[in-house]
């Protein structure tokens, strides 16, 4: 027959000893953690950088980013290249899992270490970074003309998917 | 109530779990690869090897039921292991538009919400489910069945004609 | 076993099965006793996320227990097929997102499973050391939960007080707190930061250091807390086994069986570790379990530290992983127990077919058959017991 | 000046002027409770609790009740709409009620009655009613579970909480709560805690009962019936019923030191302030409520069938035994009888 109480008390000595114990609280306005070098905040793009080659748009899982391409002799070298001339990422919908970052082949988008983002309205959000605002909810459209430009092979369009049959495994 | 786990080595297991299905039921196709007792049954089967399964060679537990969309076909992927490193996989295929499977909820309890969400996702019917509800989806006015193919989703991108 | 000898000096508190509560239909018409239905949740204080409970009350006790899911249903295996192959790895960290590394583990076992890419060892380790963190990060609010369930409001706050702190090496590793996006297909995302072992080493033994006092001694004893959960949610292995219920629900009544150890996978079979067992099956013996497995946890954590080869983090995948048609499987034991996932590949750059089983999904059957007969306040550490998470049920 | 101060004398104005001090004194109370229990629960769980309006949070309080103010009064749809709103009202007179006969100092008791044990005992089981009330006029599951909880845990929790009064009635001899604070003398070893120890613990376990605080906290019972009764109110009507429970909770803690701990004594003769000694009351009524918030932050909640076998199978056979305890041995020995 254990004492009576016993428990209760063993327990209420440790809550004793955390009402005079250090406080774990951090008072986050005035107090703001250093983050971590690898820590992943609202993504930013270099824009004299990037080369609208959209691996970015492609690979994001949350469709945050549209990006509006042209064609354009930005360089000066008489050979017109693809240029965005709208780039928007849309925070609203970003979810920081840094895929884009990984992808770009320029490293031209890339994360801060801001985190705060707040706005009365979810548009206020999408933030810009081209000559022209984009849309972020419309699904971009191709203004390019397919050439015959020597730039690798097309998107892979529907794939066919192979009806029936046990797939590889039976 | 003490619960008996199947003893014995791995590969002896399983060439019993085999020999047992095999024996049994008239099978489409069955092999060992990996550790894994593949199993090909047809449909109407299912339940019956199930049964073996469970009662006459004490595989206790069944891990999910997996059903892909094949347009024009169901496959369904009853995966069992026994909780001591077998792995028993039997696959069926369901023809049709409206496909009906009988269920195993009677040897597997626990195959009742599984094939709840099979229904709910996919529409496939399990005859002689105590309890074949939508799990997820709404109860009524949704007649949809959203993982089947053909169930279009809006925001999808296609990145069609862009480089 | 763990509660044996505890329990020795308790037999007192065991009086009828809580199914002889109930009163049979006959004589609720023969006195003309009318039942209450309630609806618990979907918003509700103590619930575990978005779960609505349909009750039938007799008085206090429960006649019938009808879980409701959906509400946060986000058709994950939807979303995985629109998806190219790496780009779903961020979607399953919002799966159960109290083991988020495991899901990802998962999902990444499965998909090496289809296209046979070979897996550096220091990677292995890391993920593993990875997962173990995560089991205490989830384990250790668990405890926490129950006992807020149960009405004392401290504990939790201690959990999430180690919960933080874990958070926060993840935080270093990963580059978030909470949806980590780590473990990639053939390895993960990057090496850990050169002052980052020892930091862990130094974290996991002051947390052995002040585990006992904080969730120990303060819970372990309690009259109050014994009172509340010893005999409460009891079920036999039969029940748990046949309603295919996993992880430390199912160990708590006896049976040992861990994926770790029994479906090996990553470096387990290389690591020193017991499974922990109990024999009751009630809310106290699942209690007893995961406490030990957390003390488990952190000493696979010091060994993954020390045995860590060093080397390269991510094996090669090509540019674009398209794998070939066929199958994977991938299997794991997340802190809920068994979280299995199913790829199908045609061929293209997404997969056909994304199945997940999720153990919160699976265990949460045990409700249904459990439940009646208990008391209206049982409910709540019967959810403890099984300790479902929203997003693993709901997808 | 002088004409004031003969209207004090005059019965009727002394009562109702000292009992609105009073009342003042126990909504003020109930604020500070608020902010007390926050505070400790904060320190308790590694955090600081309010700190931001006010110095160190000092006036978290205020804002408060300035939020409850202004904040709309939500009554449920088909609702019984009087019953819903005397609620409150009916939890919160008895809590004040209490305070007209609890001794602060020798001279500052707004009315000494001869039946002061009694008049404690009749009030405070009147906030079951309100707690009835309440859970029956929200027309709601949660808040009916919640009432019938309440209703049967506060009777239940009658029983042993005038039992345990009773040893301390027989060796003051009297029913007058001035009186047993005098009998107690003013040492810390003759009060009434000591010879009366079953009792004092039976006392402030269904104390707690009373009160509705954790692990007695069924009829709120957050995380089962989130807050049982008191679920739909919200605003001022909730506000009331706050108070009404701290108010309750500060008066349950004063009749305890003045029962069991010897009221404004102090500990040792030499403590002895004079006037002060109010002091002393106040210092064990606050450590007093302190032990009600530590426990309350430590514990878990019982279910109701342990709550009544706790009340039932263990209190009331503790309590009967030991008031035959005390009968006998002042029958064996009357000097122990004042």
């Amino acid at each position: 027959m254990p004492q009576i109480g016993q428990g209760i008390m063993k327990g209420m000595g440790v809550t004793l000893q955390h009402l005079f114990g250090q406080k774990i609280t951090r008072q986050y306005p005035e107090y703001k953690r250093d983050l971590p070098e690898r820590s992943r905040g609202m993504l930013t793009v270099d824009m004299d950088r990037c080369i609208a080659c959209l691996q970015c748009m492609r690979i994001c899982p949350d469709h945050c980013i549209s990006i509006e391409q042209t064609k354009r002799d930005a360089d000066g070298s008489g050979k017109p290249k693809p240029y965005p001339v709208g780039f928007v990422i849309d925070d609203s919908r970003c979810m920081y899992c840094s895929l884009c970052v990984e992808v770009c082949p320029v490293n031209c988008i890339y994360h801060t270490e801001e985190f705060e983002a707040q706005a009365y309205n979810r548009l206020e959000l999408a933030r810009q970074f081209g000559e022209r605002p984009v849309d972020p909810t419309v699904d971009p459209k191709p203004t390019v003309k397919k050439k015959k430009k020597a730039t690798t092979k097309k998107a892979p369009k529907t794939v066919e998917r192979p009806v029936t049959e046990k797939d590889g495994a039976a | 109530m003490a619960l008996t786990l199947p003893e014995g080595d791995l590969q002896s297991r399983l060439e019993r779990y085999l020999e047992g299905l095999d024996n049994r039921q008239g099978l489409e196709g069955s092999e060992i690869v990996d550790g894994v007792v593949r199993i090909v049954a047809k449909k109407d089967d299912v339940p019956a090897v199930l049964a073996t399964a469970r009662q006459t060679l004490g595989i206790p537990h069944l891990s999910f039921i997996t059903v892909v969309d094949r347009e024009g076909a169901f496959e369904l992927t009853y995966e069992l292991i026994d909780l001591r490193g077998a792995t028993v996989r039997v696959k069926t295929t369901i023809e049709g538009d409206e496909p009906v499977i009988g269920t195993v909820t009677g040897v597997y309890p626990t195959a009742n919400w599984h094939e709840r969400e099979a229904y709910d996702m996919f529409g496939i019917a399990f005859a002689g489910h105590p309890d074949l509800r939508r799990t997820y989806m709404w109860q009524d006015h949704f007649d949809h069945h959203p993982l089947l193919k053909s169930f279009e989703i809006s925001t999808k991108r296609t990145f069609e004609g862009l480089r | 076993m763990l509660g044996e000898e505890r329990r020795a000096g308790h037999e007192g508190a065991l009086t009828e099965p809580p199914s002889s509560r109930l009163v049979s239909p006959d004589i609720r018409d023969e006195f003309g006793l009318e039942t209450i239905d309630m609806n618990m949740g979907p918003q509700h204080p103590a619930m575990h996320g978005l779960l609505r409970l349909i009750l039938e009350l007799d008085g206090e006790t429960v006649v019938r227990c009808d879980p409701v899911m959906g509400y946060l249903h986000r058709c994950q295996e939807k979303i995985a097929e629109n998806r190219m192959y790496p780009a779903v790895i961020p979607m399953t960290d919002r799966l159960d997102y109290f083991a988020n590394m495991h899901n990802e583990h998962g999902y990444c076992l499965a998909v090496e499973d289809l296209l046979d890419v070979e897996i550096p060892p220091r990677a292995e380790y890391i993920r593993v050391l990875m997962c173990e963190l995560m089991r205490l990060a989830s384990h250790i609010p668990s405890i926490g939960f129950l006992m807020l369930e149960l009405g004392a409001f401290t504990p939790i706050l201690y959990a999430f007080r180690e919960r933080e702190r874990i958070q926060s090496i993840f935080e270093a590793v990963t580059g978030a707190r909470m949806m980590f996006h780590y473990i990639r297909i053939g390895g993960v995302k990057a090496d850990l930061p050169p002052d980052i072992p020892q930091k862990i080493w130094d974290y996991v033994e002051s947390l052995e250091a002040h585990f006992k006092r904080d969730f120990v001694d303060l819970i372990e004893d309690n009259e109050i807390f014994i009172s509340r959960t010893r005999n409460v949610g009891k079920m036999t292995q039969e029940q748990a086994v046949e309603m295919g219920v996993t992880g430390p629900a199912l160990r708590c009544t006896g049976v040992d069986f861990d994926i770790r150890l029994d479906y090996p996978y990553s470096v387990y079979p290389e690591l020193q570790f017991e499974v922990i067992t109990d024999t009751a099956g009630d809310v106290e013996a699942s209690y007893r379990v995961r406490i030990g497995e957390c003390l488990q946890s952190i000493q696979i954590i010091k060994q993954c530290l020390e045995q860590m080869p060093e080397g390269e983090v991510l094996g090669d995948t090509g540019r674009r992983i398209r794998p070939a048609e066929g199958e994977g499987f991938g299997r794991i034991e997340s802190p809920r127990g068994e979280f299995a996932v199913h790829v199908v590949s045609d061929g293209s750059d997404t997969p056909y077919r994304v199945h997940y089983r999720d153990p919160s999904f699976c265990n949460m059957q045990l409700l249904q058959e459990i439940v009646p007969g208990h008391y209206l306040p049982d409910i709540m550490p019967i959810m403890g017991l099984i300790d479902p998470v929203s997003g693993g049920w709901d997808k | 000046m002088q004409t004031v101060l003969n209207l004090l004398e005059v019965e009727p104005i002394r009562l109702l002027i000292s009992f609105g001090a009073v009342l003042f004194l126990v909504l003020n109370l109930a604020a500070i409770l608020t902010m007390a229990e926050r505070k400790v629960s904060g320190y308790i769980q590694l955090r600081y609790g309010p700190n931001r309006v006010g110095p160190r949070g000092l006036l978290q309080p205020a804002a408060d009740v300035f939020k409850l103010f202004t904040k709309e009064n939500v009554s449920p749809g088909r609702s019984d709409l009087w019953v819903f709103l005397g609620a409150p009202i009916a939890m919160f007179i008895p809590a004040a009620l209490v305070w007209l006969v609890v001794p602060f100092a020798p001279d500052a008791v707004v009315a000494d009655l001869n039946v002061a044990i009694l008049f404690f005992v009749a009030i405070t089981s009147i906030g079951a009613l309100g707690v009835v009330m309440a859970g029956y006029g929200s027309r709601s599951a949660f808040s009916l579970l919640g009432a019938l909880r309440g209703a049967a845990q506060m009777i239940s929790y009658e029983v042993p909480l005038i039992l345990s009064l009773l040893g301390v009635v027989m060796l003051a001899g009297s029913l007058s709560l001035v009186d047993v604070v005098r009998a107690q003398g003013d040492t810390i070893w003759t009060w009434y805690f000591l010879p009366q120890l079953p009792m004092f613990i039976t006392f402030y376990v269904s104390g707690i009962a009373e009160v509705k605080r954790v692990p007695f906290d069924l009829p709120e019972g957050e995380s089962e019936i989130v807050g049982g009764f008191m679920i739909e109110y919200s605003g001022m009507t909730w506000a009331l019923i706050q108070a009404a429970e701290f108010a309750s909770m500060a008066v349950m803690s004063s009749i305890t030191v003045t029962l069991f701990l010897g009221g404004w004594q102090p500990p040792l003769p030499f403590l002895d302030l004079g006037p002060f000694n109010w002091v002393w009351f106040g210092i064990k009524t606050a450590l007093i409520m302190f032990t009600f918030q530590w426990i309350r932050w430590s514990v878990p909640r019982l279910r109701m069938d342990q709550l009544m076998d706790l009340g039932w199978k263990v209190l009331v056979p503790l309590t009967l035994v030991w008031l035959f305890v005390t009968a006998g041995l002042m029958l064996l020995f009357p000097s122990l009888g004042a």
